[in-house]
Parts: C-alpha cells; sequence; structure tokens
C-alpha cells in the first residue's frame, strides 16, 4: 500500500504526552491538515452558464454514481483541460455552486389565476394541459393563412415565444421546430436585447 | 503592679491575641490573592512556552484564555476594594520616611533598630500602593488585549503598547508578589495567621507595628 | 516521533526543539500577485469563500466595488480598491489582493503564546491550527499586515490557509487557480520571484512604469505572497501596503530581551530570598519590654 | 467573434470599445493579458466610464455614450491620411477598389441617396456598384441583371447586385468605394471628433496614431484586434458601429488573421447558439431568411434568397451562399420529415411567413395593443430586460396568459406583484400565469456554443431539485399536449402541428444528444462524392455541409452545424488539449463551426501569392506542391482555389471580399456608416443638425413612449454589468449579494458636488420614463465632458438588481430595475433596443 503524504499528517496529528525543561506538556497536535473534500467525489464536465467564453466547469458532487445514492453538488471548480478558460473562473463561475444547491430554486409548477393576488400551486398535469389549451385557443383564434394581399402568411400573431440564452443548442432548436411550427412569428430570444 | 502579676502577664500577655483584619479585610484579601494566582498561572503559561503546561492544569489553553481577563475584573475589583479598605492606613508619613532609612535593618532582621511604625510599615505601604497602580495598568492594557480585535487597525500602536505594559507590569507584580508571600508566609511568623484568622498576639505586634500596637492596645489592656 | 513533524519548520509558543527546523527538504513555495494584471473581478474573493465553506456576512454598499473594508475572520481574501489619479491627470485604479502574506519571518507566530497554534510548514506556507489556538488575538498583535482575524463565536483566529490542504495533495490553491487574467500565479518562491522581477522589468521598460517592482519585504525576512507593483515606491497606494513591514518591535522586544530579563528577575528574586532565609532566618517576635508597652499612655 | 478567446493572445494591439470584457469575460480576458505580457501588446480603452478593463489598459479615453461612429469615422479618417493602410490587402480582398453606381450620394446633410421620408426608408437602389461596361476603367463588359422579384414586407423589391462589377484597381475612380470612403469619413476629423466624443483631441490622436501604428508605412506584419459588447449594439445605430470596426479592420488588413477580426464578446453563455439557431423572427436556422408572403413557393424563396455572384469578371468569386437551396431543403426535411416531398415545395408553406417586425419591441407594444394575447418566456426575463420596464408591465397586464419556465422566482413571472401594484389593481390583472420550475445548467445535458463558436457538449452532474423538470420535456410535453387536441379536435392549418418530425426515442423526453444528431444532419438516402467516390448510406450522420443535397436525400437541422456530429462520433464532445501551432487553434478541442474552423476568413490572413502575412503566425497557406490550402487551421476557402485564380477571401459574399461599401441595402440605413445622436442626446448632431438621428428610426406611439429634452434631462446615462453579478440571475446568490450587496449610481465628484451628494448617499435617477432609486457611487473614474462647448456629465449605473432576489427580498433596496429608465427604441438592422446612452436627471431621493 502506498502512503500518501497526507496520512504523514494524519500521523502527525496524534498528539501525545512529553516530558519538557520544566515539567510535563499535554503535546499538542501539529499540523493538523484538512481532508481535501474532494479526494473522492464525483467528477462532471459541465460548461459555465453565465457568459459567452464559456469556461469548461468540473462539478464535484458525491457518491460514485452508485444507485443507491442521490448525488449532491459539494464543489465546482475550472476545468483545467479546457484551453479556454484553463482552469480559471470568474466570481460568478466560482459561485456555482450554490446557484446549485440555492434555496431559492423554483421547485413546484404554481399558477396565479386572473385577479388573484397569490400563487397557488398546481399539479403539472393540471399545469400543461390548461397550457395546452390556452395555446390552441390562442393560435385558433389568432391564425393569419392568408394576408390581406391574398398571400399564404400562416401565422399565428397571438403568441409570442421569448426565450433566454443560457439553454442549450439543442433546446433552442426544438424551440423553433415546435414554435415554428405553430406558427408563431412573435419568436424572440435573449440574442436580440 | 507585683512581680508576680508582671511575670504571669509578661508570658500570657505577649501571646494575648489582638484583632488585626476585619473579616471583611480578610475575605477580600484571600479572594485578590487566589485571583492573582490564577492570573500567575496562566500568565505564566502564556508567557513562557515552558510553562505552557500550566494552562493545562487550570483547564487548557482556551480555558485559560477565556478565564484570565474575567479573573483579572476579580483582581482588579478586590484591589479596589482594598483600596477602599485600606487607603487611610497606607498613607506614607514621616515615620515611614524615618522607617525607610533603617531599611538595612529590616532586611537583616534587626527589628529592634527600626523606627516605630503605625498598621503598616513603609515596606507594606509601598507594595499597596505599587499592586494598586500595577493593576490600573493592568486593567487598561489587559482590556485592550481582551478586545484586541475591536481596536481600529490605525491605532495599532495601543496594542503594541499594551503587550509590552502588560508583560513588564505582570512581571513587576510578581516581583512583587514574591516578597509579600516571603514575606509574610514565610520570614514574618505570625503574619499569615493573621490573614486566616484576623489576630496577631500582643508581641506581634508590639515588635512589628509598634505605633499600631499602642493605638490599639490601649482599650484592650488590663486595667492598671 | 512521525517523518511528517520534520515537515514543521517553525511552531508558535513551543518548548524544546523543532523537528523540522533547518532541514528544508522541500522548496519554498509562494504566490505572485502581480497587481498590473488584477482586473478586480473577485474571483478568488468567490474560489476562496467556496473552497473554505465559511459562512457569509451581509456587506453594505460603502462608495466602492471593494467588498469589505478588511478581511475578515470568515472573508480571507479581500481585493482593495484604490481610484489613484497620476500627476498627468490619467487615472489608475489600483487593484491588490490582500491576503496573508505568509511572512518567512512571521510576526503572528512569534507573538503566538499557544504550543502549536501557529506553525509554519517546510514549504513556507504560515497555518494557523484552530484547535490550539487559545484565542488569545496575540497574532493581531504581532502581524504588520492586520490579516489574522478573530471570530467572536468560535473564540478563534482565522487566516487564509494558502490552501494547505489542496497544496498538500498537490493542488494549487483555489484562488491561484480562479484567477481569471493569470494576475495570480503559483509555484517555487525562486520561480515566483523570477517571474516577477521580468513582469517588473517589462513594465519599466515596456509601460512606461518607471518605478515598478517587486514587493517581497525583507522586514519580515521575505513573505509567500509577493507582489508585482506599477509603483514599488509606494506600496501604500494600493490599500495600505506597508512600505517596510516589520513584526513590531514592541513584539520583539516582549518576546526577546523582556522575555529574558523577566526570567531572570523571577528566578533571581526565588533565589534571592531563599538566601535571605538562610542568612537571616525567619522574624521571630519578641517578648514585650513592659516599660515600653504603652509608653506614651 | 470572427476570431475565437484563446486567439487575442496572437495580437500586437487591442481596441477594446463598446465592451468590458475585464468584467464581463473575465475568463476570456486572461488572453488580453497573455498579448500583453508575451508581446507587449498595447491595450486601448474607450468607454463611456473608466471600468476594470481600462485598469489594464495602456490608454483610457472616455468617450460619450453613443458617438463610437464619430470615433472610429475619426480612425478610417487618421488610416487614410497618414498610409496607415494595408493597400494590398485593401485593393485584393475588399470592395474598395469597386466603382459605385451613379446617382449614389453621400450624407453630408445626414441622409443618403433614396430616402422616403413618407415610408421612413430608404431605396437602396443607387447603393449598388457599377456594372462592367459602364465606366470601370479595368471593366470588362456586361451587364447588372434585373432586380429579382420578391419583396419583403410590401417593400420595393431589393436591387441585385451586377454580375460583373467595374472596378479600378488604382483606387483613383472618383467613384471608387476607396474614393468614397475618403470623401465620406473627411468630415471626422479630429476637431469633429472631439466636438461629437468630448476626447480631446491630443488624447484622441495619440490613441488613433497608437492603435493605427500596426500598420505604419504599410508594414504588414502587425496585427490589431477590435473587441467590443453590448456598449455598441444597443444604439439606433448599433450594427453601424460594428460596421465600422470591420471597415477598419479592412482598412487595415486585420481581418481573418490571427490576432485580428472583429470580436463581439458576447453576454450570455449561448447567445451564439441561440442565434445560430434562430431563435430570433427574422431567421431559420444556420441564418437562413425567414420567408415573407411574397416566398409564394420553395422556389421564390429559394430564388430570392440565394445569392448570385457579383465581381469583377476576371476575379473569381466562390459565393459560398450559392448552396441555400441546399440548406434550406435539408432543413425543411428535419423539421417535417417525410410530410416534406418535393411534390408539395418540401412543406414550404408549413413556415409562417413574415411581412413585417417582429421583433423584441414590437412584442410589447403589440402586447399593449392587445395583439399579442399569450407568452411563453424560458428563462428570459422580459420585464427586467426592458427597456422600458413599465411599459412589458402594462402590456403583461392586457395579455390572456403567460407562462414564465425558470428556476428562480422572477420579475416577470411577478409582473402583477411590481412595486406600486396594489391588492386592488391585482385584482384588476386578468392575465393567467403558469410558473414552471426549470432544470439548472448542471442538472441537464446538451451543448452551447460560446463567441468563439466552438460548440461544447456538457453533462448532466445532478438531478433538477424537487419537481422541476428539464425544459427540453417542458417543452415537448406542451408541443404534444396541443398536438393531442389539434389531433382530436381539429382547428386552424393543424398540418405543421401533425406533421412536425418528433422522430426522438421518447417523445415527451426528448434525447438531447438525438437532437444534435439532427442538427449534424443525415443521410436519407445513399450519397456518392463524384469526386472521391466516397459513399454514405441512408440513415448514417454526414460528415458536413458539403454533403447537403436539395433534392430531399439530406436532412440537417442547421447547416452551419453539419460536422459537429458525425459517424465518427459527437465533435463536441471532443477533449484533445494538443495546440501544435501554438496559436491557441486547438483544432481537437470541441468542434467549431463551420467545419471547425476556429479563425474565419483565414484565407486573408496570406498575401494574395498565399503566403502568410506574417510567416511567424502561420494560419493556412497555399501548398503549391499539393495544389491546396493546407494550415493549422482549416482553410476558410475553396481548398484547390490556386492563387492565381484570384478567389476573393470572403467567401460568404457574393463578391468574395470584404465590402468597405455594404451595396444594396445589405444595411438599411446607408452603405456607410454615418454618426448619428441617441434617440435621447445632450446635442443635436453637429454633423448635421437637422438630421440628428438616425432616420429609420421608429417611436412607438403608447403612453409609454416618452422622450426627455436635453433641458429637462441633461445628464447622460449608460447601463452595464458589474463581474461580480450575472444579469439577473446571481442576485438570488448569496456569495454574489455580498460581492455587491446593493445597487448604485456612478456619478462624477463634480456633478455630487454640484447636487450634494455625498457617496452612500440615496438618490433618484429620473428620465422621462421612470425612476430608479439606487445609492451614489462618488467616484473620479467619470470625469466631466466638453461636448459641442456644453459641459456634459455622463453617469453610470448597473442593471442586477430588480424586485425579486436576496437583497430586494430582504428590503435593501428601493426595488427598482434599471430598465424602467430606457426607451423602447431600436437599431433598424438588428433590432436592438437603445439601452446604451439615453437622458436622465438627478436628485437626492
Amino acid at each position: 500500500m502506498q502512503t500518501s503524504r497526507r496520512d504523514f499528517f494524519k500521523v502527525a496529528a496524534v498528539g501525545g504526552v512529553a516530558v519538557t525543561v520544566f515539567g510535563f506538556d499535554l503535546k499538542p497536535a501539529y499540523a493538523q491538515l484538512k481532508e481535501l473534500k474532494i479526494a473522492r467525489a464525483n467528477e462532471t464536465r459541465s460548461t459555465c452558464p453565465y457568459c459567452a467564453v464559456g469556461c469548461g466547469v468540473l462539478i464535484y458532487t458525491i457518491g460514485d454514481r452508485a444507485k443507491n445514492v442521490t448525488p449532491q453538488v459539494i464543489h465546482v471548480e475550472g476545468d483545467p483541460d479546457h484551453p479556454t478558460n484553463r482552469g480559471t473562473l470568474c466570481p460568478k463561475g466560482s459561485s456555482l455552486e450554490q446557484d446549485m444547491l440555492n434555496p431559492r430554486r423554483l421547485t413546484k409548477p404554481q399558477v396565479r389565476r386572473p385577479g388573484a393576488t397569490d400563487w397557488e400551486d398546481i399539479s403539472w398535469d393540471n399545469a400543461l394541459d390548461e397550457i395546452a389549451r390556452w395555446t390552441k385557443k390562442t393560435r385558433d383564434d389568432t391564425f393569419v393563412e392568408k394576408d390581406a394581399n391574398g398571400r399564404t402568411a400562416n401565422r399565428c400573431e397571438g403568441i409570442s415565444f421569448i426565450g433566454g440564452c443560457t439553454d442549450t443548442n439543442e433546446f433552442n432548436y426544438l424551440v423553433v421546430k415546435t414554435m415554428r411550427s405553430l406558427g408563431l412569428v412573435y419568436l424572440e430570444n435573449q440574442a436580440r436585447v | 503592679m507585683t512581680t508576680d502579676a508582671v511575670s504571669r502577664s509578661s508570658a500570657a500577655h505577649n501571646e494575648e491575641m489582638v484583632p488585626r483584619y476585619t473579616l471583611a479585610e480578610r475575605v477580600n484579601h484571600w479572594i485578590g490573592a487566589l485571583a492573582y494566582i490564577y492570573l500567575l498561572i496562566t500568565g505564566l503559561a502564556f508567557w513562557s512556552p515552558y510553562l505552557y503546561w500550566l494552562a493545562a492544569v487550570v483547564g487548557g489553553g482556551p480555558v485559560a484564555r477565556a478565564w484570565h481577563p474575567w479573573v483579572g475584573l476579580i483582581f482588579t475589583a478586590s484591589l479596589f476594594w482594598s483600596f477602599k479598605q485600606w487607603h487611610g492606613d497606607m498613607k506614607i508619613d514621616d515615620a515611614d520616611r524615618a522607617w525607610a532609612k533603617a531599611i538595612p535593618n529590616y532586611i537583616q532582621n534587626e527589628d529592634d533598630k527600626l523606627p516605630p511604625v503605625g498598621r503598616f510599615n513603609y515596606g507594606q505601604k509601598l507594595f499597596f500602593w505599587a499592586m494598586f497602580y500595577s493593576v490600573i495598568l493592568l486593567l487598561l492594557s489587559g482590556i485592550t488585549l481582551w478586545y484586541t480585535e475591536a481596536l481600529p487597525w490605525s491605532l495599532r500602536f495601543v496594542r503594541y503598547a499594551a503587550i509590552l505594559i502588560h508583560a513588564s507590569v505582570a512581571l513587576f507584580t510578581i516581583g512583587l508578589f514574591l516578597i509579600h508571600v516571603y514575606m509574610s508566609a514565610i520570614l514574618e511568623e505570625g503574619s499569615f495567621g493573621s490573614m486566616v484568622h484576623g489576630y496577631v498576639t500582643r508581641a506581634w505586634a508590639w515588635t512589628f507595628h509598634r505605633s499600631w500596637y499602642e493605638q490599639v492596645s490601649g482599650g484592650s489592656r488590663r486595667v492598671q | 516521533m512521525s517523518q511528517a513533524a520534520t515537515e514543521l519548520i517553525r511552531i508558535s509558543g513551543h518548548a524544546g526543539v523543532v523537528p523540522g527546523a533547518g532541514l528544508n527538504r522541500e522548496f519554498r513555495v509562494a504566490k505572485l500577485v502581480d497587481t498590473t494584471t488584477c482586473i478586480g473581478c473577485k474571483a478568488c474573493e468567490v474560489a476562496c469563500l467556496e473552497w473554505n465553506g465559511y459562512p457569509f456576512s451581509e456587506t453594505t454598499f460603502d462608495n466602492t466595488y471593494q467588498t469589505m473594508p478588511e478581511t475578515a475572520w470568515n472573508y480571507w481574501n479581500l481585493i482593495k480598491f484604490n481610484e489613484h489619479e497620476r500627476e498627468d491627470g490619467s487615472m489608475m485604479l489600483l487593484m491588490r489582493k490582500d491576503q496573508c502574506m505568509h511572512c518567512e519571518d512571521p510576526g503572528c507566530l512569534a507573538a503566538c503564546p499557544a504550543d502549536g497554534a501557529i506553525v509554519q510548514y517546510a514549504n513556507g506556507i504560515v497555518d494557523f491550527q484552530e484547535a490550539n489556538c487559545i484565542g488569545c488575538g496575540y497574532c493581531m498583535t504581532g502581524c504588520p499586515f492586520n490579516i489574522p482575524k478573530f471570530s467572536p463565536k468560535a473564540r478563534k483566529v482565522f487566516k487564509c490557509t494558502l490552501c494547505n490542504d489542496r497544496v498538500s495533495e498537490g493542488l494549487e490553491p483555489a484562488c491561484i487557480k480562479a484567477c481569471p487574467t493569470g494576475c495570480l500565479h503559483f509555484g517555487t518562491k525562486a520561480e515566483m520571484k523570477e517571474l516577477a522581477e521580468t513582469r517588473a522589468q517589462q513594465l519599466r521598460e515596456q509601460s512606461g512604469f518607471a518605478d515598478a517592482g517587486v514587493y517581497d519585504p525583507p522586514g519580515v525576512g521575505g513573505t509567500h505572497v509577493i507582489y508585482v507593483l506599477h509603483d514599488a515606491k509606494n506600496p501604500e497606494l494600493y490599500g495600505g501596503l506597508p512600505k517596510d513591514p516589520h513584526v513590531p518591535m514592541s513584539v520583539r522586544l516582549w518576546k526577546g530581551p523582556l522575555k529574558w530579563l523577566g526570567n531572570l528577575a523571577i528566578v533571581g528574586g526565588i533565589v534571592g530570598m531563599a538566601f535571605h532565609y538562610m542568612r537571616f532566618g525567619p522574624k521571630k517576635e519578641e517578648e514585650i519590654k513592659p516599660d515600653e508597652d504603652g509608653r506614651r499612655r | 467573434m470572427t476570431n475565437g478567446w484563446i486567439d487575442i493572445k496572437n495580437t500586437d494591439m487591442m481596441l477594446i470599445m463598446g465592451g468590458n470584457p475585464a468584467e464581463n469575460h473575465p475568463c476570456g480576458f486572461k488572453w488580453a493579458m497573455e498579448a500583453k505580457r508575451n508581446r507587449n501588446a498595447k491595450l486601448i480603452s474607450v468607454d463611456p466610464r473608466f471600468t476594470r478593463t481600462s485598469a489594464t489598459a495602456d490608454l483610457f479615453l472616455q468617450i460619450r455614450a453613443g458617438t463610437d461612429i464619430a470615433f472610429l469615422g475619426g480612425v478610417i479618417r487618421y488610416a487614410l491620411e497618414n498610409n496607415r493602410i494595408a493597400k494590398e490587402y485593401l485593393v485584393n480582398y475588399t470592395n474598395a477598389a469597386f466603382i459605385v453606381k451613379e446617382g449614389f450620394k453621400l450624407p453630408e446633410d445626414g441622409l443618403y441617396s433614396g430616402f422616403d421620408s413618407a415610408a421612413g426608408k430608404y431605396d437602396p437602389s443607387t447603393w449598388n456598384y457599377e456594372g462592367s461596361g459602364g465606366s470601370g476603367p479595368a471593366g470588362a463588359t456586361g451587364h447588372a441583371p434585373e432586380p429579382v422579384p420578391g419583396k419583403v414586407g410590401g417593400a420595393t423589391p431589393p436591387p441585385a447586385l451586377p454580375a460583373n462589377v467595374a472596378y479600378d484597381l488604382t483606387l483613383q475612380h472618383p467613384r471608387c468605394v476607396f474614393q468614397l470612403l475618403k470623401q465620406q469619413y473627411s468630415r471626422y476629423t479630429p476637431e469633429a471628433v472631439e466636438r461629437i466624443t468630448g476626447i480631446p483631441k491630443d488624447q484622441y490622436l495619440k490613441a488613433v496614431d497608437l492603435f493605427t501604428s500596426v500598420r505604419k508605412d504599410g508594414d504588414m506584419k502587425k496585427v490589431a484586434t477590435i473587441i467590443y459588447a453590448v456598449g455598441w449594439t444597443q444604439h439606433t445605430f448599433g450594427t453601424q458601429i460594428i460596421r465600422t470596426a470591420a471597415m477598419i479592420q479592412l482598412l487595415l488588413g486585420n481581418v481573418g488573421r490571427a490576432g485580428g477580426g472583429v470580436n463581439a464578446l458576447r453576454g450570455h453563455s449561448n447567445i451564439q447558439g441561440a442565434t445560430d439557431m434562430a431563435g430570433l423572427y427574422d431567421s431559420l436556422p444556420g441564418y437562413l431568411k425567414a420567408p415573407v408572403p411574397a416566398d409564394s413557393d420553395l422556389a421564390t424563396y429559394l430564388k430570392r434568397t440565394t445569392p448570385g455572384s457579383s465581381k469583377p469578371s476576371p476575379w473569381a468569386s466562390m459565393n459560398y451562399y450559392s448552396n441555400t437551396p441546399k440548406f434550406a431543403v435539408s432543413l425543411l426535411k428535419s423539421l417535417y420529415g417525410d410530410a416534406a416531398t418535393k411534390q408539395n415545395g418540401f412543406a414550404f408553406d408549413y413556415l409562417p411567413k413574415v411581412d413585417r417586425d417582429y421583433s423584441w419591441t414590437h412584442i410589447w407594444d403589440d402586447m399593449y395593443n392587445d395583439k399579442v394575447k399569450g407568452m411563453m418566456a424560458f428563462g428570459m426575463n422580459g420585464v427586467m430586460i426592458g427597456p422600458d420596464t413599465n411599459k412589458n408591465i402594462n402590456a403583461l397586464k392586457k395579455a390572456d396568459w403567460l407562462v414564465v419556465g425558470e428556476i428562480y422566482p422572477d420579475e416577470t413571472s411577478e409582473f402583477w406583484k411590481a412595486p406600486g401594484i396594489t391588492t386592488d389593481e391585482q385584482k384588476n390583472i386578468k392575465t393567467t400565469v403558469y410558473r414552471l420550475p426549470c432544470a439548472g445548467f448542471a442538472e441537464k445535458d446538451g451543448s452551447m456554443t460560446n463567441s468563439a463558436r466552438w460548440v461544447t457538449w456538457k453533462y448532466a452532474a445532478v438531478p433538477p431539485p424537487g419537481q422541476a423538470r428539464l425544459d427540453q420535456d417542458i417543452l415537448a410535453q406542451i408541443f404534444l399536449r396541443v398536438r393531442d387536441l389539434y389531433k382530436k379536435e381539429g382547428g386552424k392549418f393543424p398540418d405543421p402541428i401533425l406533421n412536425l418530425n418528433w422522430a426522438y426515442a421518447d417523445a415527451a423526453h426528448p434525447s438531447l444528444s438525438q437532437v444534435a444528431m439532427e442538427l449534424n444532419g443525415k443521410a436519407l438516402a445513399d450519397l456518392t462524392d463524384p469526386a472521391t467516390g466516397q459513399v454514405i448510406r441512408a440513415g448514417q450522420q454526414l460528415p458536413g455541409f458539403g454533403w447537403l443535397k436539395d433534392d430531399g436525400t439530406t436532412m440537417c437541422g442547421n447547416w452551419i452545424y453539419s460536422g459537429c456530429w458525425t459517424e465518427a462520433g459527437a465533435q463536441i464532445q471532443r477533449r484533445g488539449t494538443e495546440d501544435p501551432s501554438d496559436l491557441g487553434v486547438y483544432p481537437n478541442w470541441a468542434w467549431s463551426w463551420p467545419a471547425n474552423r476556429r479563425v474565419l476568413y483565414n484565407r486573408a490572413s496570406c498575401n494574395p501569392d498565399g503566403k502568410p502575412w506574417d510567416p511567424e503566425r502561420k494560419q493556412v497557406w497555399w501548398n503549391e506542391a499539393a495544389g491546396k490550402w493546407v494550415g493549422n487551421d482549416v482553410p476558410d476557402f475553396k481548398p484547390d482555389s490556386h492563387p492565381k485564380d484570384h478567389m476573393g477571401p470572403f467567401i460568404m459574399n457574393p463578391e468574395g471580399i470584404g465590402r468597405l461599401f455594404a451595396p444594396i441595402g445589405v444595411l438599411a440605413d446607408g452603405p456607410f456608416p454615418e454618426h448619428y445622436e441617441p434617440i435621447e442626446s445632450p446635442i443635436k448632431n453637429p454633423l448635421h443638425t437637422d438630421q440628428s438621428n438616425n432616420p429609420l428610426v421608429k417611436k412607438f406611439k403608447t403612453p409609454y413612449d416618452k422622450f426627455g429634452s436635453p433641458e429637462e434631462y441633461g445628464i447622460v446615462c449608460t447601463t452595464y454589468r458589474l463581474t461580480e453579478q450575472y444579469h439577473y440571475w446571481t442576485k438570488n446568490n448569496p456569495m454574489n449579494v455580498q460581492l455587491i450587496p446593493e445597487p448604485f449610481v456612478e456619478i462624477p465628484v463634480e456633478l455630487a458636488e454640484e447636487k450634494g451628494i455625498r457617496g452612500t448617499d440615496p438618490i433618484k435617477v429620473i428620465s422621462a420614463r421612470g425612476t430608479y432609486i439606487a445609492k451614489a457611487f462618488v467616484t473620479r473614474r467619470l470625469k466631466p465632458m466638453m461636448i459641442d462647448g456644453k459641459k456634459v456629465y455622463q453617469i453610470g449605473l448597473p442593471i442586477h438588481q430588480g424586485f425579486r432576489g436576496i437583497a430586494e427580498d430582504e428590503g435593501r433596496d428601493a426595488r427598482t430595475p434599471a430598465n424602467l429608465l430606457t426607451p423602447a427604441v431600436a437599431d433598424p438592422n438588428a433590432h436592438t433596443p437603445e439601452t446604451k446612452g439615453f437622458l436622465v436627471k438627478i436628485e437626492k431621493a
């Protein structure tokens, strides 16, 4: 078995009793090194969601992906292999751990009814059903098949989709696929502003 | 006065007890003394690595650090109480100055060659005042050390002064303390007891504090 | 004694030999902070906070980008922002990462009375061992850089560890890794010194900073955090970096001459008294001389 | 970015303007610092404020917000006058020698030829090249073809470029682009620049001299880069600012070269990808143009959008967009699968046709005017982004429904609880709002494209918290339910919904790797490359967009992403860390579009003979022996085009050259950039007081669209981000809130003294549209300016805080979003609102 330097330190950390010139001495524990908190953590390669440098990040989670473990983030740091950031991160990237462990995260669907002064909870099924119903109603109400000059328009003018710029290419493509097929023209994105 | 009476009285009379310290004075003294001993042990632990083990004796470094300032406050309070009790008796007068000139006699145990002194001799008075002023310095420097973090960085020279003052003054009081203990507990027989039970023999009082003896013996002497 | 004890070259409040003193098997490490490429982004602040996992404290806006006025017990790494107008009227925003300097001759360690509360590893890292800390705060007095900070709750003093948990595993400190511009560097002291000198020379020759130089103050034996400054002649411009830091004279006096004088006095006093007792013996009370008894009455 | 983040390390000179990379892109900015450290590169920072980028600069100039064209126009003038230009590059790689049609007029009075004041737009037919056979001395024969029919929004058909362009390689012809350029910017004297920008002449000349020094006496070795961000785009002339920068880079021969280019920093992790995927009304994936009603069928559409080549006849031009039909048909196959047949024009009718401006500011205006009734917002905080937050809130009040997919409680989902709205008023707001918990970045996989066009895959690390779901699952589930409704109940034109290609293994949980493979494209029939004989079997992933076909035998979601996930595997997951050329190319790390090319237009890094301008920074070069272009990067060129062919390096333009002159309305507001004042400006445009603003800017008519006069609102204000916070996101994050706990307003010391304001005093910033309350940050980093003889103060405020966040919820600030102040006016080309540079007044709160 190999002994690492850390083990040496652990040995050193054990206190003892020794005799000194002037009497007895309860030897304190010298050099108690903290354990490296990510020593056996699982490492996932990801990309920072903030600016467009696209820094590689390593997300450390507890567990070794065994079935009986729910992973929990314990640390995030830069990916030293990533050619652009080479392990560095900015103050936003460095705090990504908190973005994942944030108690402010939304965790359940909610609805605010017309005239209501507060949110109420709603099941996913009901929420999605109601949204689909709204979508169809508004599309059917506002769909323009031919424009004033009788030319094919096939557009839905009553619904707008606005997308953020921190989601994936694939999600964005699915947005274009679904929304264009619904006929949306008010299709805009953070990229505009 | 008959010879018999004289001879009888001379032994018994010499051993007769006169009150020297009130209960309050004794309680206060021992509060102060115990506090000082604690401060000494913990202070010495912080003073020298070779004595750091002393901290372990009183519960370990952090405990010693936590209690040292509080006990310091007790010691300070005790000394202030002493001041209230004794400041009248501690006034330095001409008799003391005369006594001071004869100090070599005192050192050489030639007490009979010393001029008579009152309740406290010049040395005791010096000790008292030295201790009193030291504790003020210790208090001020000690509070600084107690709450180092509260002192702004721009006033850091206060910190620098405080560590030196606290250590040097403490050392000074250790000297005082050693002399005090030596003289009262070892050198001068009967002194120690007086601080325990409050009484001294007439002979002790006559020997060491004759003026005081004469003051107090008046009321308690046999009616002639 | 384990081999690892030889990793220690200094131990605070320690009686007897320090096992690693003089052995120097390892190289010394150092952080290089090039203030001329610092962008004040505070990545180092967050990386430090995140890695060490200390709780947050509420801050308030104080007419500056600076997070808080000074480092705190739970905030070991602070960029100090200083607006500076040059003689030609052009602005400079001087930003300096403030943290423990890891002095070669650490004042905190010199001042510390608690055995093993502050240690210096053979690689130069000065580390607080909170388990041994008694919370006296003397290190705060010993430090010429105002770094160790007291936690009223823990009643201990804390400061940057130079991420010794990472360094001992062969990783770089968290702040170093995060630094986006490479204003922070980590390596052996010798190499960092060389890198710093090269950069300072470049600043002098190419960027018109005639007084650019390296800050590695000899007053504390050099530091394991060194700076490249645009203006090495005026380090005070960078948020109060002392020009010529020393372990305070009073700490030196206290831990040096005063200590030996005091010890001498105490021992001398005890010996003196013993001699006195042997020579003169105890004071005895005398018989009251009757003629003098109540003489004045 | 034409180049990339790492490539900045190769530069000798950086002009950073309209951007603040040190604060907003710190990890990319390292390469600027590397250039400084390793190459002694110089950095010039031009900004309304002394930022943390400026702190590292060799030279800082404080510019009045919105006067960048004046600054850059002056650079062009200086470079032309002092021979700081790349003559050979200019003649061969740009349209400097092309001759412009007679009748074209420069905007000495603020207007180009062809302005239709009634319609408020230009007829760009005079903005064209002279066909050869005209007056070009070296011109060949030939006539400009008739304009291709086709209408955008009922406008006059845009004129087409002549196939053979008249030109004059001596650049002496009075109507050649070079001479017009000289004439256009002759008005941008250092004195004029000082009047407009507020930069003292001596400082300005120092900066311009430094910047153009890379081309001293025409020497081509050194390279300069221009780096910008939304400080340029967010103006009513934003596109033209960027064009001016591009023109400078062409003039100096810096485009295509390592360490050069025009580099947009981009503010969000996948703003590049979202643009590529066309999450914008006016385009389709891969920058194909959105169809208009005049595109009666696919053929008409392709005819309108496929450019014919246009060049001096002896030159060659690759005109890559001549392949548009292949890209478009492959996209339609990806969208509608088997329903897209040759017979039905590959279901071209399914695509909605746009006939007007549906862009961001119009969404809110049309919602306010009761046209838009429903909205879905995914990861997009429209209320905070504004502009004119009040208008957006009041628009949402009129909507029937709003779906917000978010990870934190945001201002958009709680618009009905905005500060100032009472409980009684809430009862009158009839909008139904659904707030759906989405997944954070670490909870989903997929690819993102950074501003260097690197497409990089990421992996999921943890599951979403609570009931939160993956965004793509939510989207799929909404879509599938809508489809079910149309299946069951029918409705308006259900065909595109019912026939949408949704062949994912798990329809309700589409796998993003499957979508990525769809983006790459695959063969639908066996394909053979006639040149090499290589065969791709039906169903196999395509190796790249070179294989795309316009006959329906290939499908590809986004042609520029073709090559990202081939038969060889996911190129976007590659992690090769080798960089043989040491130029920061990293050819085996992830994958960049197009075709894994890292520096665009890299053919221009060589002289016309195919030899690198700087032998120490060799990117690509012509290998005579092999008869092809080779190099350290993938050549952005026809691989076997011999230098003697004189093929232009800008292969995406039909001319094959870089455009100093933007012909035929490529940009709506002029072929050359002209300085216009921001809509709210403290002065009238000193160049032409009668035409102060961009003539194409339209103002909306709602009660919220108010504008302030310089008499009442005398202070120039700009908005910005801080390095410590990310947009409206990290205000939920204690660590970042600790770094910047409260909103503030940076104001100059002199202004503070005038108003009796001390640092940390709460102050009100008031525009014609709203009031923002924050603490004063009194600083010497902002100085008063002399603008056209008038003392003008400039202030700035960060955008991060709103009315939901840690500090906001604790009541630590006034809960006023910065965009309460900004006006809803936009650039006529990019439709980006003008949030950088508007007028305010301040007072103590």
